[in-house]
C-alpha cells in the first residue's frame, strides 16, 4: 500500500524548495497544497500542460457550427417568409452563431476543467484541512518505508513545521 | 515577527467569511422577512392579478404597447452588466482591487439577470406559452424565428445567465472548500458538493487558473453582445427615436454605468452590515468613483450625439421626436435624468467625494434612478409619438406596474440576502493573495 | 457530389427572399380618398365580420380601442377655414413588413398570397410587432373580451375569438378569400376571378371608395386604379412596400 | 485526512431516492392517465356502437354522415335516418326503444362531440373526403369501437405530416388551417 509523507510549511517558498529537493532525490512528482495559488511551480517541478484550451477551442467551433445549423436548418424545416427577407438570412443567423459559439465555448471549458482537474472527487483523496487556511503542504507518495524515511528527512531539512505520514484513503 | 502577523491574518479571513455565513443576527432575519413580504405583496400578487385579468391591468395603450415592464427589463439587464463584465476585465488586467468586491458584483449580475427574465414573463401577454420562444423539437414542427431580435435576446441572455453563473461558481470553488472544513450538518454536505472535493493542489490551482481565464475571455465579448442585442430590440424597428445606429454603444455604456453604480450601492451595504470594513476600503470606492466618472462622461457624450444626429437628420419625424423629448409631456423626467446621470456625477472629480461613503451611496442610487428613467423614456417618448399623428397618445404607468417595479427590487434584495448566506460574499483566497504571500523564516524581519 | 449539388441548390433557393416576387395572388386594396366621406361604415362592417370586441367606454378612454380599420381625421387650418380630410387606416399587408421579422415565434409571417398573416393562437404577446408597425394598425387584447347576450349570437364562426394577451389585426378578411378559393376549386377553376371576393369593408363602403382585388391580374379593377396618377403609399419612405394603395384627394380650390 | 464527495452523496441518498420515486411516479402517473383515462370517450345518451354498424354490418361512413362530402362538418345523422332502419331492425332492444322515444317526442338526441377541434382551426371535411382521405386517418379505427374515443392524436403534427406527405398545395401555410 502506498503511503505518503507530508510536510507542512508556513510559506510557499520553503514548500516549493522542499518539493524541488524531493523531485531531485528521485521521488515521484510531489503534490503541493496551498490556500492560494503558488507562483513558480512550473520552474521547480516542470511545465504543466492542460487540455482546457483544446476543449474551449473545440467547444467554440462546435458551437459556431451548431448555432448556424440551428438557425438555418430550422428556418428551412418550416418555411416562414418574413418581411421579404431570404429564408436563410445571414446577419441575424450570424448573431445566433456568435452566441452559441460562446455558450458552447463556456460549457466546453467547464467540461475541460472538470476532466483535467479530475472533479468531482469520487475516490477519497489525501487532504490537509490546514492548507485551506494558511499552511502549505508537500505530499509525496512513497512505495516503501525506506523511501518514506528519506522523504521525511528531506522535508525536515527543508524547514517543515510538521511532518506526518498518511495512507491513501485514510480519513 | 511580521510573518506571524500575516499568518494570523490569513486565518482571520477564513474566520470572517465563515462567520458571515454561519452566524446570523436578528437584523438579517428581519431584513429577509421584510424583503420577502414586499416581494410577495408587491410583485407576486399584482402579477397574479395581471395574469388573471390580462395585460390591461398595466397602463399600456395602443401606440405605447411597451411600458415600464420592458423598461425594467432593460434596467435589470443593464444592472447585470457591470458585475461579471467588470470582474472579467479586472481579472485579465490583474487588478488587485477587484478581489474584495468581485464575488458580490458577480452575484449582482446573476440575480439581475434572473429578475430581468421574470420581467419578461411579466411583460408578455401569454407567459404560459413562453416556451415557444425556445428551440426544441415539438409535434407542431415549429421553431422560433431566429430572424427576430427578440430571439437574439433569448439566446444571448440564456448564454449570459449560464456564463455568469458558471463564472461566479468556478471562482468560488476554493472558497467552498475552505468553508466546507469549518461547517457541520447540512451546510457541510452542501459545501462538500459545491466544492467538488477541492484540495488546493498545484494541479487544481493551475487548471482553475486557466479555465477561469478562458471564461473571462469568453464572457467579455458576450456581455458586450448582450446589451447591444437588447438595444437592437429597439434599433431594428423603424420608429423615429429608436432607429438609431448609436443605440448599441449607448446601451452598453449605459449598462456598465448603471451596473457600476449598483456595485457601489452593494459594496456600501456589504461593508456596513457584513462587517467587511477591512476588505472593502476607501481604495475600492475611489477606484469605482473614477470609473463612474469616466462612464458618466461617455454616457453624456452619447446622449448629446443622439440629440445631434436626430437634429442633423432634418426629417420631420425626428424633429418632432426631439421636441417631444426635450419639451413634451415627459420632459421633466428627461431633465431629471440629465441631472442625475450627467450633472451630479461631476462631483466625482473630487477625491474627497469619492472616498466618502455616504455621499457615494447617495450618488450611486441617484444614478440608478436616472438610468431607470432613461430606459423608461426610451420606451415612452418614442412609442407615444410615431409616424401617424392620429394615434399619438401619452402613456402613464398604472398602480400595478409601479407595484411590480417596487416588488422586483424587493425580489432582487431577497435573492441577494439568500446569496450572502450561501456563497462566501468575498473571495477568501484572493483576499489572501492581496495580503501578501508569507515569506521564509528569517527573511524580511520588521523594517 | 450529389449531396453538394443538392446542398448548393437548396442554399440558392433559400437565399432568395421568400415569396417576394412569386405570389399566387397579390391581394391589394385601393382607397380613393376623393370618395371617402368618413362615414365609418367600413369600421362597423369590420367589427361585425371579424368578431372584434367592443371594449367599452372606459377602455376606449384609455386608448385601447379595437378597430382593424379606423378612420383617421385630420384638420387643416383654423375654424372658419378649416378643412377636414379622412384617411382610412388598416393593415397595409406590407411585402417587406417590419412586424414579421420581429416576432420571435413566427406568429406573423407572409403567405403566398402576399398577405401578412397573423396566427392568433401562436402569439405569446410580446407586442413587438405593434411597436415595429409604423401604421399603428395592430391591436392587442388587453383583456378577455366578452359579448353580452344576445350579441354573442352574431359572432362569425369562420373567425376565431381572440384570447387575452394576443395581438390581432386586419386579415383582408381571409375567411372570405379562403371561401372564394374553395368555390373556385369546386367549380374546377384554378383562379379566383376579379370581384369574386371582397372584404367586409369594401363590400360595405357606400361611396365605393374601397376596391379590392389581385394586382397580378392586369385587368383587375385594382390594377387599373393603381395606375392612376393620384396613387401613393402611406409612409412610402419607410420602404415597407404596402399592398394598400391610396388615391390622393384632389381639391377643386387647391391653394 | 482525505476528501471526497462520496460520503455526502451517501448521506443524500434517501433524499435522492424520494425525489427519484416522486419523479418516476409523476411520469408514470401522467402516462397512465393519458393512456387509460383519456377522457375522450364520453358516455353518450344512447349506447350506439360503431362496431356493430360500421364494422359488422359494413354500413359505409358516408351513409349516415352524409354531409361529410359536401360540407365543412361531417354532421350527425338525423333521428329520422336511424329510424329508417330501426323501424324494422332490433326494435325490441332497450336502446332502440330509447331511440324510438326520441323519435316520438321529436327531440334531437344530445350526442356529445368526441372529435372536436379548437375554435382557431379551420377544417373542412369536404376537401378531405374529396381527396379520398380515409376517415380512419384522423378518427382512428372507429369500426372496431363500441364507444368512440379519440385515438389518433388530432394535433397540428398529424395535419402537417399528412399535408407534407401528400404535397398539398400550400399545405404548410398557417392560414390554410388556422383562422
Amino acid at each position: 500500500m502506498t503511503r505518503n509523507a507530508l510536510g507542512l510549511f508556513r510559506d510557499p517558498d520553503s514548500a516549493l524548495a522542499a518539493a524541488g529537493r524531493l523531485k531531485g532525490a528521485g521521488f515521484e512528482r510531489p503534490e503541493l497544497m496551498s490556500p492560494i495559488p503558488i507562483h513558480g511551480v512550473e520552474e521547480v517541478l516542470g511545465p504543466k500542460k492542460s487540455v482546457i484550451k483544446r476543449f474551449t477551442l473545440v467547444g467554440g467551433l462546435l458551437g459556431a457550427i451548431s448555432g448556424f445549423t440551428l438557425a438555418a436548418w430550422t428556418a428551412v424545416l418550416y418555411v416562414h417568409p418574413t418581411g421579404g427577407r431570404p429564408i436563410i438570412t445571414l446577419p441575424p443567423f450570424l448573431i445566433i452563431t456568435y452566441e452559441m459559439t460562446i455558450l458552447f465555448g463556456i460549457l466546453a471549458t467547464v467540461l475541460g476543467f472538470l476532466i483535467s482537474a479530475r472533479f468531482p472527487a469520487i475516490r477519497e483523496r489525501i487532504y490537509v484541512p490546514e492548507t485551506a487556511v494558511d499552511r502549505f503542504a508537500v505530499v509525496v507518495a512513497c512505495s516503501s518505508d525506506d523511501l518514506l524515511q528519506r522523504a521525511e528527512s528531506i522535508l525536515h531539512e527543508a524547514g517543515a513545521e510538521e511532518v506526518r505520514r498518511i495512507a491513501e484513503g485514510d480519513s | 515577527m511580521q510573518t506571524e502577523v500575516r499568518q494570523a491574518r490569513f486565518a482571520d479571513v477564513n474566520d470572517d467569511v465563515v462567520r458571515s455565513l454561519v452566524v446570523t443576527g436578528r437584523n438579517y432575519y428581519i431584513a429577509l422577512g421584510i424583503a420577502g413580504f414586499v416581494t410577495l405583496t408587491c410583485f407576486f400578487f399584482p402579477w397574479f392579478y395581471q395574469l388573471y385579468y390580462g395585460i390591461g391591468a398595466a397602463g399600456m395603450n395602443s401606440p405605447t404597447v411597451w411600458g415600464t415592464y420592458l423598461a425594467s427589463f432593460i434596467f435589470w439587464i443593464g444592472l447585470s452588466h457591470s458585475g461579471t463584465l467588470l470582474s472579467c476585465v479586472l481579472h485579465l488586467t490583474n487588478s488587485e482591487w477587484r478581489k474584495a468586491m468581485y464575488r458580490s458584483a458577480e452575484a449582482m449580475t446573476f440575480f439581475s439577470l434572473f429578475v430581468a427574465i421574470t420581467m419578461v414573463m411579466v411583460h408578455i401577454g401569454r407567459p404560459w406559452f413562453i416556451h415557444w420562444a425556445a428551440p426544441y423539437p415539438n409535434q407542431m414542427g415549429l421553431w422560433p424565428n431566429f430572424r427576430s431580435p427578440l430571439m437574439f435576446d433569448v439566446m444571448a441572455i440564456m448564454t449570459y445567465l449560464t456564463g455568469s453563473g458558471i463564472f461566479i461558481y468556478m471562482g468560488a470553488i476554493p472558497d467552498f472548500a475552505a468553508v466546507r472544513d469549518r461547517t457541520t450538518g447540512w451546510r457541510h454536505h452542501l459545501y462538500v458538493l459545491l466544492s467538488l472535493g477541492w484540495r488546493g493542489t498545484d494541479k487544481e490551482w493551475h487548471r482553475l487558473g486557466w479555465a477561469y481565464t478562458f471564461l473571462a475571455v469568453l464572457i467579455i465579448p458576450l456581455a458586450v453582445s448582450v446589451h447591444s442585442i437588447v438595444s437592437w430590440d429597439f434599433a431594428l424597428s423603424i420608429v423615429p427615436g429608436l432607429h438609431q445606429t448609436i443605440f448599441a454603444p449607448y446601451f452598453v455604456v449605459g449598462a456598465i454605468y448603471s451596473g457600476t453604480a449598483g456595485i457601489v450601492t452593494v459594496m456600501f451595504v456589504l461593508r456596513k452590515y457584513m462587517n467587511f470594513e477591512h476588505y472593502i476600503t476607501k481604495l475600492h470606492f475611489d477606484n469605482l468613483g473614477k470609473l463612474l466618472l469616466l462612464l458618466s462622461l461617455l454616457w453624456t457624450y452619447i446622449n448629446m450625439l443622439e440629440l445631434f444626429t436626430g437634429w442633423f437628420s432634418g426629417t420631420s419625424t425626428e424633429y418632432e421626436q426631439l421636441k417631444y423629448k426635450l419639451t413634451g409631456f415627459y420632459a421633466p423626467l428627461y431633465w431629471e435624468m440629465i441631472l442625475f446621470c450627467a450633472v451630479a456625477p461631476l462631483l466625482l472629480i473630487s477625491r474627497k467625494f469619492r472616498t466618502s461613503f455616504v455621499p457615494m451611496l447617495i450618488l450611486s442610487i441617484a444614478i440608478n434612478i436616472g438610468m431607470y428613467t432613461e430606459r423608461f423614456l426610451i420606451v415612452a417618448t418614442t412609442l407615444s409619438r410615431q409616424y401617424l399623428p392620429g394615434s399619438w397618445r401619452v402613456y402613464v404607468p398604472s398602480l400595478v406596474e409601479i407595484s411590480i417595479l417596487v416588488g422586483s427590487l424587493a425580489l432582487f434584495v431577497t435573492l441577494f440576502l439568500l446569496f450572502v448566506k450561501i456563497f462566501p460574499s468575498i473571495s477568501i483566497y484572493e483576499i489572501k493573495e492581496t495580503m501578501g504571500v508569507p515569506k521564509k523564516h528569517g527573511e524580511h524581519h520588521d523594517t | 457530389m450529389n449531396f453538394i449539388d443538392r446542398f448548393m441548390a437548396s442554399w440558392r433557393k433559400y437565399r432568395k427572399p421568400g415569396y417576394y416576387e412569386e405570389f399566387d395572388y397579390a391581394w391589394t386594396m385601393t382607397v380613393d380618398l376623393d370618395r371617402c366621406t368618413g362615414c365609418g361604415a367600413c369600421v362597423t362592417a369590420c367589427q361585425a365580420e371579424n368578431n372584434i370586441p367592443i371594449v367599452g367606454e372606459k377602455e376606449l378612454g384609455r386608448g385601447r380601442e379595437m378597430q382593424w380599420i379606423r378612420i383617421e381625421r385630420y384638420w387643416e387650418g383654423e375654424y372658419p377655414n378649416a378643412k377636414l380630410s379622412f384617411i382610412p387606416m388598416l393593415c397595409q399587408q406590407c411585402d417587406a413588413a417590419p412586424c414579421e421579422t420581429v416576432c420571435p415565434v413566427s406568429a406573423t409571417y407572409h403567405n403566398q398570397d402576399g398577405l401578412n398573416a397573423q396566427i392568433y393562437n401562436r402569439c405569446i404577446g410580446t407586442r413587438s410587432c405593434a411597436v415595429y408597425c409604423p401604421y399603428e394598425v395592430r391591436y392587442f387584447n388587453y383583456y378577455d373580451h366578452h359579448w353580452d347576450a344576445p350579441l354573442e349570437q352574431q359572432l362569425n364562426p369562420d373567425v376565431t375569438v381572440r384570447e387575452k394577451g394576443v395581438m390581432e389585426k386586419c386579415t383582408f378578411c381571409v375567411q372570405r378569400i379562403r371561401q372564394a378559393k374553395d368555390h373556385a376549386k369546386d367549380d374546377g377553376r384554378r383562379r379566383v376571378k376579379d370581384g369574386e371576393v371582397q372584404p367586409a369593408c369594401v363590400q360595405t363602403c357606400p361611396s365605393e371608395a374601397l376596391t379590392f382585388g389581385d394586382r397580378k391580374d392586369a385587368n383587375s379593377v385594382v390594377a387599373k386604379k393603381m395606375n392612376d396618377p393620384r396613387a401613393y403609399h402611406v409612409l412610402e419612405e419607410t420602404n415597407t412596400l404596402p399592398s394598400v394603395v391610396y388615391l390622393k384627394k384632389v381639391r377643386a380650390n387647391a391653394d | 485526512m482525505s476528501v471526497s464527495i462520496v460520503h455526502t452523496l451517501r448521506v443524500l441518498r434517501p433524499a435522492a431516492m424520494i425525489a427519484l420515486v416522486a419523479l418516476t411516479g409523476l411520469v408514470v402517473g401522467f402516462y397512465v392517465n393519458a393512456t387509460f383515462f383519456p377522457g375522450t370517450s364520453p358516455e353518450q345518451p344512447i349506447n350506439f356502437s360503431h362496431r356493430i354498424h360500421a364494422g359488422e354490418n359494413q354500413i359505409p361512413c358516408m351513409y349516415c354522415h352524409v354531409q361529410a362530402r359536401r360540407s365543412i362538418s361531417a354532421g350527425v345523422p338525423s333521428v329520422n335516418k336511424c329510424m329508417g332502419c330501426h323501424a324494422e331492425v332490433a326494435t325490441d332492444s332497450p336502446q332502440i326503444r330509447l331511440l324510438a322515444s326520441y323519435f316520438e317526442t321529436k327531440e334531437p338526441i344530445p350526442w356529445i362531440k368526441v372529435h372536436d377541434l379548437p375554435d382557431f382551426v379551420h377544417f373542412t371535411h369536404k376537401r378531405h373526403v374529396q381527396a379520398d382521405i380515409e376517415c380512419q386517418t384522423c378518427h382512428g379505427p372507429v369500426e372496431t369501437m363500441d364507444v368512440v374515443s379519440r385515438e389518433a392524436p388530432v394535433k397540428m403534427g398529424l395535419c402537417l405530416d399528412c399535408h407534407r406527405k401528400n404535397e398539398v398545395e400550400h399545405g404548410t401555410d398557417c392560414w390554410t388551417c388556422h383562422k
